[in-house]
């Protein structure tokens, strides 16, 4: 139950909140305490901005964890399939990991200008030869085991053995691995931030308001509490959810 | 003295009974083998001396042993931590108990012939039956009182089980009770002094192992009677040859494993692969089945070379032939029905579907009900069946077939050998059981260390034998024959 | 609601005034003429001298100049020179400053004062003895103490190239230097101003705005410099004293006037017109600042304080629009990061033109090119600018061949007024000629200068003889007159 | 295992080489160089073009990228082209403060991750397991700054038992100014190893060389510590390979927020100053601590499990 409120809540801001946001947002000083939760750095209505703010967080996060295994499952299983291609595709991603990530996020969001696909690209560039790796480790036994071989035998199509198999097999370490990565995906998200790359400072995205209005926590708290207390529900409640998924496959 | 003692023991599974009533008694020095079919209670039954049942098992009943109890459990290998080496593990298996541990471990280790150089390796760098008899050392250590060995045998080679054999005799010369859980009757006759036959949970007979010449209860008679004997087949006629191999050289990575192998076998023949663990059978079956692609020569279908990868067989090449996995339940997907999977070989190899795989399921006594379930649903035996079906729906022409009788007990083993009697088409069959062999062998073909050593008509091969490891294979066979 | 910086008891000697500065990482250097980032301005203040430098009004006042007098054409200057030594007891001579301008105009480097004092005719320029510098100008110039008082334009002695462990004439001298960490100076007690109160001044380097704070807080420096309205408003409990420079910066909106949409003077006006300034104090400067009136300089020499205050006026401002067919339009405002709240201003500015027939769509470009990008690109741009005299503003902006003419302003009449103004030597018909640049340019430049941001730094209660002059002045960060009470 | 070594290290070479490549393309494509970025507020572009002369950014890249290629094969890594000083001081420099962070840090993850794994998995799916869950989880996913403003806020200047920022500090000798810093830098790691640490855990214990490892009358304790846990730790060691990296990348938030002068920041601060040579000084300090800590890793990987020496 605490689980799915951990989930549901944050998830549920972020799809219908902006449908309550009103137009004409009046402005005031910043970090006064006049409405529920206030205003924030520039003075907007913090509930409104956290209204707002959940469909870029769990939108970058989300998509950014979705590329990341859209790119790193396939390039796993392809390089999990040949040596030869193997080290065509696994030798690079080496490298990629040999650059500090930071540094990766660094460079590329100042290369490529701020805006949401940046930050996607980012976030999915950061994650995505670590997702590559995984697969390729959990593509190479499976490609290993007799269910497998039995299936080639059979003259089966390689759309079923290689796709619907080997994906369906793997999904266990996926799955292992994605409540993490989520949550490293927000963080990442949060960070650039931080660090003054991908969004644009005043946007309305819960990681956002956490970076820019803690130079008010004294004045105005929730404008920093709210939107991180979010991210963290969302975080804890996912994990939860896919410790819980995994015992239960696992009796 | 008597040191087990086991009254009326029930084990329950929720609804299910796995353990109704067993008793039993065990004095020093002597060897109870508790028998019965696969499911039948043995390993329950073994677990509950130790004191211990698998998690949602409710077991009542009285269970007294004086002193300690060893376990050797079934698979060696899973029991030895990968990343320990072995003497570590003796030293605390010491370290807990009275009296000095060198002289403790030094001991334990003579007791199971372990050599003492084995203590700084890890598991992975001993053999099979090194393994085994680690394991067994582990429970020596300190003098049990009883000593539980959980299929002890299975799945390896004859001169590996006589060894074993000798060893648990040895054991029990040196006053430890032995429980040996099997199904393997030779052992039985060889080892034990008293039996208890156990059949879906209760005693069906009980006795001193001469029960087995002259059993009294139905169920223990066809367990004696389906076991398969080492017999010296008649000659079948010369027929053309359907595979020829030639200078078949296969390596895994850079070890050869399989050296300038030819063989032949003639449509409807049947060709025995025998040879100790470890000397290249199954690597030598899945070059034939296009599942080992790494080697040099050459096989040939009726006169065609086969494409080395199953990636460039044609479909008909595919169904040509087919293989049958030695562990039948990793061959198959967990998550989806046995009659889907099965179906699929019809689907894709014969153009047929779902009423040939339920046909062919139905011939091999695998009704609707069970083959609709997934394969965690089905026992071992069932799945064994299940594999032979998937492989034969594509109509195949030779028929690869890998241990697949080892784990099975008497009964099962028996309506399997039946069924691959009467295929029309040529078999392959990889396997440690000379029995086996015996019964189904056309042609046999001895590995030793990657080099074919011996290759003939089975009458000839088994017969006459001429390579040394021949001769050890059989005469440890024939020897467990005389026994009995 | 802030509350009054406390002053500190009476003038107190001795202590170790520790102060935080942002800083520019590991590449900081201790070379003054390099100096470029507001830590080095600082320590090359606190160490050097320039001739002269900027009063709170930001008009040139002398220092190591005792005085200056141009000869009639305004093409000569003679300084004369104060009677004072380098921290290695060798006096500062006529030399010394010959030796640091020619080191400064060297045409193989780029030192940032080089611009500034590009009018000096070098070769012709000439110690007339120890104390007396000549100044040859290339054309005349009523301002030439600007020169003199421009960022960067410190005295050293001559042939000084190592900077590892500076020689000045500045009010301390130095002790130790880690990059990136910190910089230890004791003072000097024959500065010709009087020693310092202080014994010992640090500068440590906290490039986050609230480590500055926290570490002020916890009583970890002093002083703190470049501390954020909110920051300034969260500590009220009189643990720290916050003092507020006002008209330090200027915020401001630049439209080009070469190209469409913004060379239709109607629009411009319209644009004046929609900027709700007070709003854009309030909720971007967190109403540590002023309105600003589309001129820059409040408060400094020759600012034209008597044209009146603009205020929004839609109705007129969405005449004009219509007036100048650019009804529907929708422009875009390109911002970045580059400087503190340009972006924030751009959002709130864009939310102010809604309803007006003209859509704003803000654009956050590159922080790291936007003052080049925005030199050449684009009609409507972020704009923010430190204090600096109001000549070198228009000098430096707002002539045909000005270097950074970010709105295009090119009107040859414009550039004859302060031709001259910079040749007339009297105040008042100078202060009139300034007066008549800034009403042309309140009335149709291409600046919307909406507002004048204070400069804040906060310090420990018991500091003393903080000066609140707009940074980069003199009085600001100047060390010599702070105490420890 | 030696032999595999000296491989890897010819491999780690090359990767080193292709890092510093791919990072002088990186830095290249950035908007704008050396010279825009000092030039700082509204820049005259002739001063720009001045500042660059006096660079030799006016020089081709190739050139440039070449001469630095040459000087680091004689161990020279080239000067700062902003402060004109060599780059091994400022990697000296920064290489202190980053050294103790990431050993300080290790030594209290490694114990800490292991122990609240372990609790974890001996009672899996129980209160404690899901409180531990809990709270590392929500410590993995609150940014770094946000944990360190908080406890700033609290501990270093409402409650003022320790100092809020260690800026101007010798950190050895006020090691109290480390106190809130590794709180935050170990928020992350402790979540992410001791995870690990857990599943392996869970597993290892459920498996049968364990449980046989009772049935022979070994300690439960010894049976814990010795026989499962150096199973569950193989996976782990990946993660704290990677953490260490990490570490030793500069921790740029914790550095910026505690003004911990390490080689986080001089990066942030050469990217933000396009100070190409000293970001290439930096790109090879990573990428050869990438390669070394990896190796290690792999090797002690092979150390706590022997079977994968023989597939290696
Ligand atoms: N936890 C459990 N819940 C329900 N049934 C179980 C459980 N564990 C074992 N069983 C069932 O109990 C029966 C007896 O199992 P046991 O392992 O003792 O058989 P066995 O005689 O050792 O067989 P085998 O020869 O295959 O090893 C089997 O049918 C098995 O499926
Ligand atoms: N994947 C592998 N990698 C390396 N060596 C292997 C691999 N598989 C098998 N081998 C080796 O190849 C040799 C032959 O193996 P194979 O599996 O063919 O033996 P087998 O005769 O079937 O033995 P068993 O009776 O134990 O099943 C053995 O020495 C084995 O260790
Ligand atoms: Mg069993
Ligand atoms: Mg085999």
């Amino acid at each position: 139950m605490i689980r799915v409120l951990l989930v549901a809540v944050p998830v549920v801001l972020a799809l219908v909140g902006p449908l309550f946001v009103s137009d004409d947002v009046p402005r005031g000083a910043p970090f006064m305490p006049n409405s529920a939760l206030g205003t924030d750095f520039v003075g907007r209505d913090v509930w409104q901005q956290v209204l707002l703010g959940g469909q870029t967080v769990v939108l970058v996060a989300l998509l950014a964890t979705v590329f990341s295994y859209a790119v790193g499952v396939p390039w796993g299983v392809v390089a999990a399939m040949s040596r030869v291609v193997d080290d065509i595709l696994m030798r690079p991603l080496d490298l990629l990991l040999a650059v500090p990530s930071l540094l990766v996020l660094i460079l590329a969001a100042a290369i490529a200008g701020p805006g949401l696909p940046v930050l996607i690209g980012v976030v999915t560039l950061v994650n995505f030869p670590d997702v590559a790796r995984i697969s390729r480790g959990a593509a190479l036994e499976i490609a290993a085991r007799p269910a497998l071989e039995a299936m080639r035998l059979q003259g089966e199509s390689w759309w079923r053995t290689s796709v619907v198999y080997t994906g369906r097999s793997m999904l266990r370490t996926l799955a292992a691995d994605a409540g993490v990565r989520l949550t490293g995906a927000l963080y990442l998200v949060a960070s650039a931030s931080f660090l003054g790359v991908g969004v644009p400072p005043d946007a309305a995205d819960w990681a956002v308001m956490v970076d820019r209005n803690r130079v008010g926590l004294f004045l105005q708290p929730w404008a920093v509490v709210v939107p991180a207390l979010l991210i963290v529900a969302l975080s804890v409640g996912l994990n939860l959810t896919f410790d819980r998924a995994l015992r239960k496959e696992a009796v | 003295m008597t040191v087990v003692h086991v009254e009326d023991l029930r084990a329950v599974a929720g609804e299910r009974v796995l353990v109704d009533g067993v008793s039993f008694a065990l004095a020093a020095g002597r060897v109870l083998a508790l028998v019965g079919a696969s499911g039948s209670g043995k390993t329950t039954t073994g677990l509950a001396l130790l004191g211990e049942h698998a998690p949602g098992v409710t077991v009542t009943g009285r269970v007294s042993v004086s002193g300690r109890v060893g376990f050797v459990p079934q698979q060696p290998a899973g029991a030895l931590n990968p990343v320990r080496r072995i003497g570590g593990v003796f030293r605390e298996i010491a370290a807990v108990l009275d009296g000095d541990p060198e002289s403790l471990i030094a001991t334990a280790l003579r007791r199971a012939r372990v050599p003492a150089e084995l203590l700084r390796r890890f598991p992975h760098e001993l053999s099979g039956g090194q393994q085994q008899r680690v394991v067994l050392a582990q429970a020596l250590v300190g003098d049990p009182a009883v000593v539980v060995a959980d299929e002890p045998t299975t799945g390896q080679d004859p001169i590996t089980r006589a060894e074993i054999v000798d060893e648990l005799a040895s054991v029990a010369a040196q006053g430890v009770a032995v429980v040996l859980l099997t199904h393997d009757l030779d052992v039985v006759r060889a080892l034990a002094d008293e039996v208890v036959v156990l059949r879906d949970g209760r005693v069906a007979e009980a006795g001193p192992v001469a029960l087995l010449d002259a059993p009294r209860s139905p169920y223990t008679r066809a367990l004696v009677a389906a076991q398969p004997r080492v017999t010296v087949p008649f000659d079948g006629a010369e027929k053309p040859p359907l595979v020829q191999v030639n200078g078949l050289t296969a390596r895994h990575r850079k070890t050869v494993v399989l050296r300038d192998v030819d063989l032949s076998l003639g449509a409807g023949e049947c060709l025995a692969v025998v040879g100790r663990s470890g000397s290249g059978k199954t690597t030598l079956a899945r070059c034939l089945s296009g599942l080992h692609a790494r080697y040099d020569g050459s096989i040939r279908l009726a006169g065609e070379v086969l494409p080395r990868s199953l990636r460039r067989r044609s479909r008909t090449q595919l169904a040509a032939v087919q293989y049958v996995f030695q562990d039948p339940r990793s061959s198959f997907d967990p998550n989806r029905t046995v009659l889907a999977q099965v179906a699929r070989t019809a689907v894709r190899l014969s153009d047929g579907g779902e009423e040939e795989a339920l046909a062919g399921l139905a011939a091999v006594g695998l009704d609707e009900a069970t083959v609709r379930r997934r394969p965690p649903g089905l026992s071992g035996g069932e799945l064994q069946r299940a594999a032979l079906v998937r492989a034969l729906l594509a109509r195949p022409d030779v028929l690869v077939c890998d241990e697949i009788t080892s784990g099975l007990d008497t009964l099962t083993q028996a309506s399997l050998l039946d069924l691959l009697a009467d295929l029309p088409c040529a078999v392959v069959l990889v396997s440690h059981d000379l029995a086996v062999v015996a019964r189904l062998a056309d042609r046999v073909a001895v590995l030793h260390r990657g080099d074919l050593v011996e290759h003939g008509p089975a009458s000839a091969v088994l017969g006459s034998p001429t390579h040394p490891v021949t001769i050890g294979l059989l005469g440890r066979a024939m020897e467990q024959e005389k026994r009995t | 609601a802030t509350p009054a910086a406390p002053q500190a008891s009476a003038p107190k000697a001795g202590g170790r005034l520790r102060a935080a500065f942002a800083g520019g990482g590991a590449k900081e250097v201790l070379d003054p003429h390099l100096a470029n980032l507001f830590v080095e301005a600082a320590r090359a203040k606190a160490m050097f001298d320039k001739l002269a430098d900027l009063g709170a009004d930001v008009s040139a006042q002398p220092r190591l100049a005792e005085k200056w007098e141009p000869d009639a054409t305004l093409t000569k200057w003679r300084i004369t020179l104060r009677d004072t030594k380098f921290h290695n007891g060798q006096p500062v001579r006529a030399e010394d400053v010959l030796a640091s301008y020619a080191r400064i105009l060297d045409p193989n480097r780029a030192f940032r004062a080089k611009s500034s004092l590009s009018l000096v005719d070098l070769a012709n320029s000439r110690a007339v003895d120890a104390r007396t510098v000549e100044f040859a100008l290339k054309r005349p110039f009523i301002e030439f103490p600007n020169a003199l008082a421009a960022f960067g334009a410190y005295i050293v002695p001559a042939g000084a190239e190592d900077f590892s462990e500076p020689v000045g004439s500045g009010p301390f001298s130095f002790v130790s230097f880690e990059p990136g960490k910190s910089v230890v100076l004791k003072k000097n007690p024959d500065y010709w101003e009087g020693a310092p109160h202080l014994d010992e001044l640090e500068f440590v380097i906290a490039n986050e705005e609230s480590a500055r704070a926290n570490a002020l807080l916890g009583g970890q420096v002093q002083y703190a410099h470049d501390l954020t309205p909110t920051t300034a408003r969260s500590h009220t409990d009189g643990r720290i004293a916050i003092h507020r420079s006002p008209n330090s910066a200027v915020q401001a909106f630049a439209m080009k006037l070469d190209r469409p949409p913004f060379d239709n003077r109607d629009l411009r006006e319209a644009m004046f017109l929609l900027a709700d300034r007070q709003q854009l104090v309030e909720s971007v400067l967190a109403g540590s600042g002023q309105v600003a009136n589309d001129l820059f300089g409040k408060g400094y020499q020759y600012y034209a304080d008597d044209i009146p205050q603009r205020t929004r006026d839609l109705d007129k401002a969405k005449f004009l629009i219509r007036k100048a067919g650019a009804e529907g339009l929708t422009v875009r405002l390109d911002t970045s990061t580059a400087a503190a709240g340009m972006v924030e201003a751009a959002t709130v500015f864009a939310d102010q033109a809604k309803g007006s027939g003209l859509t704003i769509e803000v654009v956050t470009g590159n922080k790291d090119s936007y003052w080049s990008d925005t030199l050449k690109n684009g009609s409507l741009s972020s704009f923010r600018s430190g204090a600096m005299p109001i000549e070198t503003h228009i000098a430096q902006r707002l002539l045909s061949d000005s270097g950074t003419n970010v709105t295009k302003w090119a009107r040859p009449e414009f550039d004859e007024l302060y031709r001259k103004a910079v040749s007339t030597v009297d105040v008042g018909e100078r202060t009139s000629l300034y007066r008549e640049m800034q009403r042309s340019l309140h009335a149709e430049g291409g600046y919307l200068m909406w507002g004048f941001a204070d400069w804040i730094v906060g310090a420990a209660p018991n500091v003393g003889g903080i000066s609140t002059a707009p940074a980069n002045t003199l009085d600001w960060a100047r060390f010599d007159k702070v105490w420890l009470g | 295992m030696t032999r595999y070594a000296l491989r890897r290290l010819a491999i780690g070479l090359v990767q080193v080489l292709a890092v510093v490549t791919a990072v002088f393309l990186l830095v290249q494509a950035l908007p704008g160089d050396a010279a825009v970025a000092l030039a700082g507020d509204n820049p005259d572009p002739r001063r720009i073009e001045e500042i660059r002369a006096a660079m030799g950014l006016d020089q081709p890249a190739l050139d440039r990228f070449g001469a630095w290629l040459s000087g680091l094969a004689r161990g020279d890594l080239g000067v700062s082209l902003v402060s004109g000083r060599p780059v091994v001081e400022f990697l000296a420099d920064g290489l202190g403060p980053t050294l103790i962070l990431a050993v300080v840090s290790l030594v209290l993850l490694v114990p800490l991750s292991v122990l609240l794994g372990v609790v974890a998995a001996l009672r899996e799916g129980g209160v404690v397991d899901r409180v531990l869950t809990t709270v590392t989880v929500g410590l993995h996913s609150i940014p770094e700054f946000a944990l360190a403003v908080v406890l700033i806020a609290v501990f270093g200047v409402q409650l003022g038992w320790l100092p809020p920022t260690a800026v101007g500090a010798d950190l050895l000798a006020q090691p109290q100014v480390l106190v809130l810093p590794l709180v935050v830098l170990l928020a992350r790691p402790v979540c992410s190893v001791s995870r690990l640490v857990r599943a392996g855990m869970i597993d290892a214990l459920a498996s049968d060389h364990v449980r046989h490892a009772r049935r022979l009358g070994i300690g439960e304790q010894r049976v814990r510590f010795a026989h499962a846990l150096p199973n569950a730790v193989a996976p782990a060691v990946q993660q704290l390979a990677r953490t260490t990296d990490w570490l030793l990348g500069g921790v740029i938030v914790v550095e910026a927020v505690f003004v911990i002068p390490g080689l986080g920041t001089i990066l942030v601060d050469a990217v933000a100053g396009r100070d190409l040579p000293v970001v290439q000084g930096l790109a090879v300090v990573f990428a050869v601590t990438t390669v070394l800590v990896n190796l290690v890793a792999d090797l002690v990987g092979f150390r706590l499990a022997p079977r994968s020496a023989v597939v290696a």
